[in-house]
């Protein structure tokens, strides 16, 4: 164990900024990158109800005309 | 009498419509295939999958499957026009001619003669840019005169063109046929010929992707 | 009957030549405005001969590049348009032949004019004399790379309505190598040492983008009349 | 060897495949980036001249080597695409471009972070960071011109061979930046070149490397199932997988209530 208080963890010997701010941002890209990926697929599964809805509109319209 | 053409279980799909499926058909000498469909049915995809420009998702495009010094370079023996004309506006319909002949690799083509056939004397040396969409068609048309390939692929050959230019299309496809070539080709007027081997095929383009 | 690879080639550089003779201003705008950028930077950054000569290079080369974008969306897109292209990919001969003409022919109206414009905008930016030769050197055997690498952006991008911007996009980090190597050899031969290693891996370069580029720009034709 | 390869090459089978692996993966993932990280920035010791600003390079080392390697993989998959007619490598180099540009932003990030308390400045023209930084572009490029198609197969194809266009000029590109810096000479940076790393900063490095390559895999992965679902979205298969998995849901939620 390096660090003696949770406070000297959080100062990174003086340069907790700049260590932070590396972590911080990088997990941040990371986390989009993995809601964007869950965020996808919930729009391909949304298209798919979209095209069922309009197969049904065509298969009732069918019906209809026949 | 020659195949030209084999197609077997031909399919294709655009924006994930099924636009035909398992389709086969062959093309012999002298035959006039005529590709009908509705807007969107899918023949200029067909026509274009036939020669390599969109790409197929199943079967087999077979050129000229009897005869294999024809098969190894069928692009030299198959005349394709898409509906874009490949007349370049800013060149005279002569220049236009001459370098569609040269890239055909037709020698002795007398364009003055052509282009007076194809119903433009006295327009070819006007840039293309400043003639007709039907006038530009027929500079275009004009590759069906000199070229000697066997089969000949055309996609709505008749657009933009007038009664005059469409009897002598039909004049020239009878010729063709006659001489023993083969014609493939979409159209949305009814052809009426009386061709001992005019063949149709429709494409529906039905959705049978299984909603 | 088939036309033979030589008999096409001419006929696709021919019809090029003759269709951009017809339209001079394609040819003349890029020019224009290598020597449009290479005026205002006097105006910016001062007339003095010490800034101006160092940045000279820099400067003539970056302009070359950006007028190199500016044109590059036209090279294929008249082509794509009027069906010129699916014709070409059409043709018995090999595509990747009939794409090296289009090159060449665009290097011979925008690439060796621009090398005959160079000694004009040296002088203009004071460069001195020891880097003039080595500016046109560089410019001689590095247009060759910028016309192979523009024609696979433009064809890349040709079937996209408006390419213009994603174009730039894909071809700047390309040029890069080209840029550096090139204001490199003309900033060695400034300081008296030798420029030739630089113009000649430059050559090196040009030589394999020359042999490798018709392929991808073919590949992309090919994509892109899809 | 296409025999065996034949099933894999399946759509439905790589996605299942896939769906089974990825959960495993992840696992890997999460377990050793926290065993690393919490190595590297508790109990690791401080730099005897950086002090805790190295601390750094426990994300910033691992994704500035993975940026490469993605690119790479990248541009196999495309050319795998493109020799073999295989559409399964085009849609992976849509899984791995985004992963592997947003490895390229981190790396540049956390240096430019980095260099500003030891270079004191956020950038320096830098011959790695410099060629890093193209490297991005060539990565914005691929995805911008992947998605610039209204086609997804035509993207997939026109950027395959923008990254095999690209992946013969990243040499050059190195070679070139270097070159440059040399003959530039801006700021002598030494903070890269350290001297044989003490075992005590290099285990947790090496553990970082493993858990940013397993996450790297996992991302992948998981875009790849998002890729195939997408390409084959009016598939049979897709459309059972999807009605399956809305009547999950559903039944959940009367569950629920």
């Amino acid at each position: 164990m390096q660090f003696d208080s949770w406070q000297a963890f959080i100062n990174m010997g003086g340069y907790g900024f700049y260590v932070w701010l590396a972590f911080g941002v990088s997990f941040l890209a990371l986390a989009l990158v993995v809601v964007q990926g869950l965020q996808a697929r919930r729009k391909l599964q949304q298209e798919f109800v979209k095209e069922q809805q309009r197969q049904q509109r065509l298969a009732r319209r069918k019906r209809e005309v026949t | 009498m020659s195949t030209l053409l084999s197609v077997s279980q031909l399919a294709s799909q655009r924006a994930g419509r099924t636009l035909f499926a398992d389709l086969r058909f062959a093309v012999k000498s002298g035959d006039l295939l005529h590709i009908e469909g509705v807007n969107g049915a899918g023949k200029s995809t067909l026509l274009r999958a036939l020669v390599g420009l969109v790409e197929l998702q199943e079967g087999t495009v077979e050129f000229f499957p009897e005869q294999n010094e024809l098969a190894e370079n069928w692009r030299a023996h198959v005349l394709f026009m898409g509906h874009k004309a490949a007349v370049k506006t800013e060149l005279t319909a002569i220049e236009n001619v001459e370098l569609l002949a040269e890239l055909g690799g037709v020698s002795n083509v007398d364009t003055w003669d052509l282009l007076e056939t194809v119903g433009l004397i006295g327009l070819e040396d006007l840039p293309a840019g400043q003639l007709s969409a039907g006038q530009q068609r027929r500079i275009a048309l004009t590759r069906l005169w000199f070229s000697e390939a066997p089969l000949w692929i055309l996609d709505e050959p008749f657009t933009a063109l007038d009664t005059f230019g469409i009897e002598l299309l039909h004049t020239k496809f009878a010729q063709h046929i006659a001489g023993g070539g083969a014609i493939i080709l979409t159209s949305h007027q009814p052809l009426s010929w009386q061709g001992a081997q005019f063949k149709r095929i429709r494409i529906t383009g039905a959705d049978d992707a299984g909603f | 009957m088939q036309a033979s690879n030589w008999q096409a080639l001419k006929a696709v550089m021919q019809r090029d030549l003759m269709v951009v003779m017809r339209r001079r201003s394609d040819v003349l705008n890029p020019l224009l405005f290598v020597l449009m950028v290479v005026t205002l930077f006097p105006l910016a950054v001062g007339p003095g001969p010490d800034i101006l000569g160092r940045i000279a290079a820099g400067v003539i080369w970056v302009a070359a590049l950006l007028s190199a974008l500016l044109g590059s969306e036209r090279l294929f897109r008249e082509d794509y348009l009027d069906g010129t292209l699916e014709q070409m990919t059409l043709q018995p001969q090999p595509l990747p032949l009939l794409a090296f003409g289009k090159m060449a022919v665009h290097w011979l109206l925008s690439g060796l004019p621009l090398v005959i414009l160079a000694p004009l905008c040296a002088l203009l930016l004071k460069l001195p004399m020891a880097g003039w030769w080595a500016l046109v050197a560089t410019l001689l055997v590095g247009t060759p790379i910028l016309s192979a690498i523009t024609a696979i952006g433009a064809a890349l991008t040709v079937s996209l309505g408006r390419g213009g911007a994603l174009l730039s996009l894909l071809l700047l980090p390309l040029f890069i190598p080209l840029l550096i190597f090139a204001s490199g050899a003309v900033e060695a031969a400034l300081v008296g040492t030798e420029a030739w290693p630089q113009v000649l891996l430059l050559a090196g370069l040009s030589l394999l983008t020359l042999l490798l580029a018709p392929f991808a720009v073919a590949a992309s034709i090919r994509v892109s009349v899809n | 060897m296409w025999r065996w390869l034949h099933p894999y090459a399946k759509p439905e089978v790589v996605y299942h495949l896939l769906g089974r692996w990825l959960p495993w993966v992840t696992l890997g993932a999460v377990a050793t980036l926290s065993i690393g990280l919490i190595w590297g920035l508790v109990f690791a010791p401080a730099d005897y001249q950086q002090g805790d600003s190295y601390r750094i390079i426990f994300v910033h080392v691992p994704t500035a080597m993975l940026s490469m390697s993605l690119y790479l993989a990248l541009a196999i998959a495309a050319f795998i695409g493109r020799v073999w007619q295989l559409k399964m490598a085009d849609w992976a180099l849509a899984a791995i471009a985004p992963v592997g540009m947003v490895y390229t932003f981190i790396s540049l990030f956390t240096g430019a972070v980095w260099g500003k308390p030891m270079w004191g400045t956020w950038w320096e023209w830098d011959a790695r960071l410099t060629s890093q930084l193209i490297l991005l572009f060539l990565y914005i490029g691929v995805l911008a011109l992947y998605h610039a198609f209204s086609d997804n197969r035509t993207g997939a194809k026109a950027a395959g061979i923008l990254a095999m266009v690209g992946v013969i000029n990243i040499p050059i590109i190195r070679y070139s930046v270097e070159w440059w810096n040399s003959l530039h000479q801006g700021a002598t940076l030494t903070v890269f070149e350290r001297p044989p790393m003490a075992d005590s900063m290099l285990y947790p490095l090496l553990i970082c490397l493993l858990a940013f390559a397993l996450l790297a895999a996992a991302l992948v992965m998981q875009r790849m199932r998002n890729e195939i679902l997408r390409q084959e979205l009016r598939r049979p298969w897709v459309k059972a997988q999807f009605a399956a998995e809305l009547t999950e849901a559903n039944n959940g939620q009367k569950g629920q209530a």
